[in-house]
């Protein structure tokens, strides 16, 4: 089939085309929105956006909000900014997505590769597991994460996150791993590589697009997860977003709007720049992957 | 004692036997090919002999050693298959020589039978490049270097041809050809392409439903096909197949049947198999390639036992190097291979040869050949 | 590659049990931190547990409490018309996006992630956003006002009646994107021969969307809709970064319902309850479904 | 040793307060791991001290207030302070009300930060002068000012729509509308009789009032954004608790000169408070040396005094000086311990000092759903007591 | 006036030209081949006529009446893509019925057109089906259904049958052959299966890097092929080429090459090309079919002019219907076709026979056939 190929055989007059763009760019514009309220209201000074217009441009540019979000504003007791909780963040983040990817992935090779009697009922009972809700596993969690020592650790959080991460990434990678030919893998048997070796040399190399597609998910999940991030960490591990939240939900006290929104895209610029560098393989992953055509 | 020896072997998945008690034996150096629809358990049997699929009941050994439970690396086997099967992310150096580095051969001695090798398949200039980057002959190339670097005792091959267009497909057979002459290696080889399984074989197995349906040398399934399954499978175009009544004339026997202007016509056999003459008075079916049956120049001026009768062109096809015409006997559509230069068109009543020598027959209810 | 047989060598064995030991960790840390909890959540909703969980059986009273709660009408008749609303919504702008994205647009690797960040945003922040766009005093409402269209009217989010259409709103903001890679990556797998042939059949664009590629993108649906429910059912940061649940407890949803009893009003066992609840409706919807995908693939 | 100390002060000023506290123990030798978790007026907070005491890693010290402080004693998870308590003499300085709110068993299991007064009114002083209005003695009064104002094409009332500034407004009108007999039986011992009876229906209706004159975008605002329009003049009067002086002065805006801050008509000799305590989290059986240190710190009266200027509220003890306060700081401590003298001193039902989370939640439920027009005030007051018959 | 017309086609995609300058005059009932190595441009110009791409420079016209900027849908054709392109989610019926519906057809007519379809193609018991229910044959037949219900002035088909097993497609051919006869429609057929292209077509276009490299009827170009390309890319096997030198010998001319045991061997014309003269002394290319280099007694006996020569076997495969013998002509392998019967084996020296009648010469240089 010659399918693949990134052009369509529908064709579209000129008419059509111009009513295509127009709605295209006001999606554009619906997406962007948000977004630019909150970059045009971080550097703008205080006063204007409590006194006037939130929407307008900003008569003074400044970029204190910037700096003060990064490095000086009270998150706590100290004036840090969100800098050293970005650090908290990466040490979370970084080994949870690679160990929820790296499972899903042997979990996705075995379910495809290695079959054996009630996979599929497996399989089943891992996806099912995407769907509970965290506010009723934050009790027993914490239990659990006490009674292994993880309480109040980054390790500990690495582990919550991998294991509400594993449904979707090893539903990912069945789905990828269901069309990799299993020739290749007996091809490989017949040469002599075990279990791991041809997961390794042949499945892993082989899994660009989906990996990217895990990664983005998880990723995103796991940077912007609050409520685990905020329960089981302690106060040498508390991740960003639990900072963000710190400097924008203070309750009493006086709200800087224009520190808050700098502080949200400084905290959103690590998924922000994942999806961006990441995206154009993303469909790729996806339609490799995920939905099977 | 034979080679490899396949020993009332049966598979099931689940409750489902997909091959039933099969029973082979093939020598050292033989070329073994395995033919039959899809699905009758062809790569079956051959990922049974590599050892990707258990065996559910019987025997494979090889040289006398029970090779169940033995693990594919530990067999001394190599096989390529139908997609190649290339390892994508791996150079087609690093694809060769995967295997002898899973065996831990020594760096230096994979060099040399990486350039052995590619010498021997002319791949030298591609040694760097990913398989993407290869043609469907360069592929299929490397993976044969795959299986030869590893100097096994037996080849398996799973359709390996299937995947290149016509002409490339025939030049590739010839190399196969050679490259078995020359190594004398032992192959298993599946395909369903007839002409691959006729030129390339020592012997054939012709298989259906799980079952081994005739088990002999290219010429033998051709001309003497057990019955009319293995009949109708090998050959293209297929066997001719005409009911006709077996009368007993001057001591001989005779075929009885009509010709497409509604005559009907008689068929003296020169040699009728012994078990005709139990059929006198009987309807049978009667096997004729399109070979056999031709217009009177082309007809092989070897044979013994030639009868012209006229009939009627339904549709003529020149194919270049012979003229394919198409008409009827005993009320079937039969195919006629003549020469090239034959003047024949559609409608027309012309003679046509018969080559009564190059005849079957076969019972018609138990469909097995009358011999 | 079952089991091995009897004379087995150490490699074959091998092969046979390490995919099992492979897949085990995964298997154990489901089976207790998805399953072990949930019946443990089942257990709680039958006791009298308020701040922490305690023992005490009391039978159904946390349900008979549970249903008694117009708080928890509201919740449940919200998430139906948020879902509902939300997985349509999204689905239908996913779809039209890929499909215009699919014309050969220029510009699509700008479009595209631009369509794809707000699934890269977290709410807390962007919540505030929402709610200053959508508050009628400061934000689109009044824009409008200031550039001279005096008639613009656009309150929802202050209207206990239509203030979940701006939760929707925002979710869709949210969510609309990444359906549009995955529709738009299905798209991509249709056989272009058959849209020429469709062409030759003589039919409009419209029909070849209506009649030839849509039909077919059913597995993309499918997959959307796991997304899309799974977003929709946890939709906690939305609802409480933009309206907080109000006006007064116009938008509260399941989520925040559960959260809040559990967890601010200390009467964990209704908490418990709700969530049973919400599991078991999960399960109704979800079973069926990742069954017929299961069996399906077999 | 370390102090780690779970708390939701993040905001700039609140931090820099606390931050006090971090180097008056630092200066002792003592440690202090910073847990700061923002969100919902400690909401977040306490989800947390939940997980974190359930893996059995508690932090040291943790911020709370009012009824979660009994909760958890409940639970015999907070140690015993009345060795320190004895030592300086709390109980002579502390009024009983907040007593209530640190002792369970007779115990002291927290240490009182502040007193935070709910049932203030803030106006700009320029916009009343403006419309000829004086501080109102009484609802009449205060009613006809904001007919007054709307009247002027002024937003009478700078109002939030959330549920805890709904219930915040709730607390001092019905504290006027009933007298603090009837607030005690309504709000704290939870009598059904007085959850329906007129009184409550009265105060429901004068709730309609001040419905009636806020602004239509009200529903969901901050409440700071609600100050702003007190500040720019746009609003005339916003009910608030004493936090809300923090953004008049951040605006540098002088007490009495720009601004006024009153009790709310009909309440003056009354005082809704609540307050933030630090409750110690049993580590092993005894208060250790840190615990004991920081509870001390917290109630030494210099850092009571620095604190509160900077926060807005009171000191927690009565003995301290007021020298470092404003006029409206000034007032707030008068009031307090006036009222603590007379017995006028009641916790708020809105920020959990009158009736525990669930009870509070459900009363709250009741108050947002009528402000918000679901309900007339007849049926608020009938669902008032069916809310809280099903949360008790 | 022709049917079809390709009028000067050339097409681009940005700055690369894929066709260049195509002329081709169609007949009304003719079938028209286009063959071609993959990528030269036979889709390309079957879009072309069929709407789906656009013509860069020149024009296409249909009964006399220019289709340039005319829809897909109002041309009055209808084409057989190589995948079927049928839609999944329709039933049969539905599938060959679509276009009908798209035309606004009336039900009553619909439903009359798709029964007389169905039964010409033998899809009765299929209408209910789904794509994904039927085989690859009966796919097959349902994309050709749908595009005989239209009735149109003009069928394009884009490989229909690469994706049939080699039994099917013989099968298919047949049909695609006697449908062609019976509705006289005009086609044209895009294959790159020489046997297909050879008896199907009234005439063929052999195409090569967007360029015709020759347009004729399938003898012509089979017999007597243009250029060197034609002559390798026609046919399977593919024409032996063997380097001889004309010398003038007795009058005549005589081609001089080596046999593969390095003698030197003459063959002399019998009638040469009149070109030929010109190149005596010179080295040029002699090319021979497989089934003109044939065993003494497999010689067409009708031919007038054989040479018998001996040679070495390297190589032969028994095919059943023949048996394919690889041997040595002027350093070249050369196949020949030789009796199913024939006796030889590897390494053994036989008797050739060389069908002189057959012979065509090539300029080496310009690789074109000196006529
Ligand atoms: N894992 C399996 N479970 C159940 N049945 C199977 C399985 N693998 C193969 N089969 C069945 O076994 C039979 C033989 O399959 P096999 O792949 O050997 O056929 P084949 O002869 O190689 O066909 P082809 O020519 O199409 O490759 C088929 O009917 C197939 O459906
Ligand atoms: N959209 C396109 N943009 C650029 N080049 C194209 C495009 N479509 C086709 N081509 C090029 O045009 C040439 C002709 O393509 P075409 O599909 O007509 O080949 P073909 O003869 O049908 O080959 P095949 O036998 O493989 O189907 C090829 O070199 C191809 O790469
Ligand atoms: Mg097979
Ligand atoms: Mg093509």
């Amino acid at each position: 089939m010659s399918a693949g190929s990134t052009d369509t055989a529908v064709r579209t007059g000129r008419i059509t085309r111009t009513a295509l763009y127009l709605v295209l760019l006001l999606f554009a514009l619906f997406y962007l929105l948000p977004f630019a309220i909150m970059v045009i209201n971080s550097v703008k000074p205080l006063t204007e956006i409590t006194g006037g217009n939130m929407m307008a441009l900003p008569q003074d540019w400044t970029f204190d909000p910037w700096v003060k979000a990064w490095a000086t504003a009270q998150i706590g007791v100290d004036p840090t900014g969100l800098k050293p909780y970005f650090w908290n963040s990466i040490k979370m983040v970084v080994p949870a997505v690679a160990i929820s990817t790296i499972l899903g992935a042997l979990n996705g090779y075995v379910l495809t590769k290695w079959r054996f009697k009630y996979d599929t009922l497996i399989f089943g009972f891992m996806l099912f597991a995407c769907f509970i809700p965290f506010q009723i596993v934050l009790i027993p969690m914490a239990r659990i994460l006490g009674l292994a020592g993880l309480a109040g650790s980054t390790p500990g959080l690495v582990l919550v996150h991998v294991v509400y991460g594993l449904g979707f990434t090893t539903l990912y990678f069945k789905n990828y791993y269901q069309v990799f030919p299993t020739e290749l893998v007996r091809a490989a048997q017949i040469d002599g590589a075990g279990f791991f070796r041809i997961f390794w040399r042949l499945l892993l190399p082989s899994s660009g697009p989906i990996i990217v597609v895990s990664v983005i998910w998880q990723f995103t999940n796991i940077w912007n997860d609050f409520l685990f991030g905020a329960s089981f960490a302690d106060f040498d591990s508390q991740p960003m977003t639990v900072a963000l939240n710190n400097l924008v939900q203070s309750s009493t006290g006086v709200k800087e709007y224009n520190v808050h929104f700098a502080g949200a895209i400084l905290a959103a610029l690590p998924t922000l720049l994942v999806y961006i560098v990441a995206g154009r393989y993303f469909v790729r992953g996806l339609m490799a992957g995920s939905v099977k055509g | 004692m034979s080679f490899l020896t396949i020993d009332n072997a049966t598979k099931s998945y689940g409750s489902v036997e997909v091959l039933h008690r099969v029973d082979i034996d093939v020598q050292e150096g033989e070329f073994l090919v395995l033919v039959g629809p899809s699905g009758c358990g062809k790569s079956t049997l051959l990922n049974m002999i590599a050892g990707l699929e258990d065996i559910t009941s019987g025997t494979i050994s090889i040289k006398g050693k029970s090779m169940n439970g033995v693990h594919p690396s530990n067999r001394d086997i190599a096989m390529v298959f139908q997609s190649y099967a290339l390892y994508p992310n791996m150079s087609v150096a690093k694809n060769i020589t995967f295997g002898l580095e899973m065996h831990k051969v020594p760096k230096a001695e994979r060099e040399t039978a990486l350039r052995d090798v590619a010498k021997l398949l002319q791949i030298e200039p591609l040694l760097d490049r990913k398989p993407g980057q290869l043609s469907g002959g360069q592929r299929q190339r490397v993976a044969m270097g795959r299986a030869l670097v590893r100097n096994p005792d037996v080849f398996l091959f799973d359709e390996p041809l299937s995947n290149l267009d016509a002409k490339l497909r025939v030049d590739m057979r010839t190399e196969i050809k050679k490259l078995h002459q020359k190594l004398g290696t032992t192959i298993v080889y599946v395909t369903h392409d007839q002409i691959e399984a006729m030129t390339l074989s020592t012997r054939i197995a012709v298989m259906n439903g799980g079952f081994i349906q005739q088990l002999g040398t290219p010429k033998e399934i051709y001309d003497t096909p057990a019955n009319l399954f293995v009949a109708t499978f090998m050959g293209s175009p297929s066997m001719n197949l005409i009911p006709v009544k077996i009368l007993e004339e001057n001591g001989g026997l005779v075929a009885e049947t009509t010709n497409g202007l509604g005559e009907t016509i008689k068929l003296p056999f020169a040699a009728p198999p012994t078990g005709l003459k139990d059929y006198v008075g009987r309807t049978i079916t009667l096997g004729l390639r399109a070979e056999a049956l031709t217009d009177p120049d082309g007809a092989d001026s070897k044979a013994v036992n030639l009868v012209t009768v006229k009939n009627r062109v339904i549709v003529m096809e020149p194919a270049g190097s012979d003229t394919f015409v198409m008409t009827e006997f005993g009320g079937q559509d039969c195919n006629a291979r003549m020469r090239a230069d034959v003047q024949v068109a559609p409608g027309e009543d012309v003679d046509f040869t018969i080559n009564m020598d190059k005849v079957v027959a076969f019972d018609p209810e138990t469909e097995d050949r009358i011999v | 590659m079952a089991t091995p047989a009897a004379d087995a060598d150490f490699k074959t064995k091998l092969q046979t049990w390490v995919p099992k030991l492979v897949l085990s960790p995964s298997l154990a840390l489901m089976l207790v931190f998805v399953y072990g909890f949930i019946l443990f959540s089942v257990y709680l909703s039958f006791t009298d547990s308020r701040i922490l969980p305690s023992y005490g059986w009391v039978g159904f009273e946390n349900y008979d409490k549970l249903f008694r709660l117009r708080h928890w009408d509201i919740a449940v008749n919200n998430l139906i018309v948020f879902a509902a609303l939300y997985i349509i919504i999204c689905s239908v702008i996913g779809l039209m996006l890929a499909i215009f994205l699919d014309q050969k647009i220029r510009g699509e690797s700008v479009l595209r992630p631009i369509f794809l960040y707000p699934m890269a945003l977290s709410f807390i922040v962007t919540g505030t956003a929402w709610k200053w766009f959508l508050d009628p005093g400061i934000g689109l409402e009044h824009t409008m006002h200031l550039w001279g269209w005096e008639s613009f009217h656009f309150d929802w989010i202050k209207n206990r009646d239509y203030a979940i259409y701006t939760v929707v709103l925002a979710a869709v903001w949210q969510s609309s994107g990444f359906v549009m890679a995955m529709f738009l990556a299905g798209l991509r797998g249709i056989d272009n021969e058959m849209l020429k042939a469709a062409q030759m059949d003589g039919a409009t664009n419209f029909q070849l969307y209506h009649r030839i590629i849509i039909p077919q993108l059913r597995p993309a649906f499918l997959s959307a809709f796991v997304i899309l429910s799974h977003l929709a059912i946890k939709s906690y940061d939305l609802v409480v970064a933009l309206t907080g649940g109000g006006p007064g407890r116009a938008t509260e949803v399941p989520a925040t319902f559960m959260y809040s009893y559990t967890f601010t009003r200390n009467q964990m066992g209704i908490g418990a309850s709700s969530s049973v609840i919400m599991l078991m409706t999960i399960v109704a919807i979800m079973v069926p479904y990742l069954y017929s995908e299961l069996r399906e693939k077999n | 040793g370390d102090v780690e100390v779970l708390h939701w002060w993040t905001s700039g000023g609140e931090a820099a307060a606390l931050n006090v506290l971090k180097q008056d123990l630092e200066g002792q030798g003592t440690g202090w791991n910073d847990m700061p978790v923002a969100g919902g007026g400690g909401e977040s907070a306490m989800t947390v001290l939940r997980a974190r005491v359930t893996s059995g890693n508690p932090p040291t010290a943790v911020q709370m207030l009012g009824f979660d402080i009994l909760d958890w004693a409940k639970e015999d998870a907070l140690a015993d302070l009345n060795a320190v308590a004895v030592k300086e003499g709390w109980d002579d300085v502390i009024p009983e009300a907040l007593q209530a709110f640190a002792k369970h068993d007779g115990q002291w299991v927290s240490a009182p930060v502040n007193v935070h007064s709910t049932n203030w009114v803030w106006a700009n002083k320029s916009v009343l002068d403006a419309n000829g209005i004086a501080v109102p003695a009484n609802w009449e009064e205060f009613e006809a000012a904001l007919e007054t104002l709307a009247a002027a094409g002024v937003t009478p009332v700078a109002h939030g729509g959330q549920a805890w500034q709904d219930a915040t407004v709730f607390d001092a009108v019905a504290m006027s509308a009933g007298g603090p007999e009837f607030y005690k039986a309504a709000f704290i011992d939870l009598d059904e009789e007085a959850l329906g009876s007129d009184t409550m229906v009265e105060s429901f209706r004068r709730m309609e009032v001040i419905r009636g004159h806020v602004d239509e975008n009200f529903s969901g605002r901050d409440w700071n954004l609600a100050t702003a329009m007190v500040i720019n003049g746009e609003a005339g009067f916003q009910m608030m608790g004493d936090w809300a002086k923090g953004e008049f002065l951040n605006a540098g805006k002088v007490p009495g000169e720009d601004f006024l801050c009153f009790r709310f008509p009909g309440t003056e000799d009354q005082v809704t408070f609540n307050a933030d305590q630090f409750a110690m989290f049993d580590q092993g059986g005894n208060v250790s040396a840190e615990q004991a240190a920081l509870a001390t710190a917290i109630l030494s009266p210099s850092f009571q005094s620095a604190f509160n200027v900077v926060k807005g509220s009171v000191p927690a003890r009565t003995d301290v000086s007021d020298e470092a306060f404003d006029a409206c700081g000034k007032q707030g401590m008068k009031d307090l311990a006036a009222a603590a003298a007379s017995g006028n001193l009641y916790g708020s039902m809105a920020h959990g000092h009158a009736a525990p989370a669930a009870v509070k939640n459900a009363i709250y439920d009741v108050i947002t759903a009528h402000f918000n027009g679901e309900y007339d005030a007849a049926t608020a007051a009938l669902e008032l007591v069916d809310a809280v018959s099903i949360a008790k």
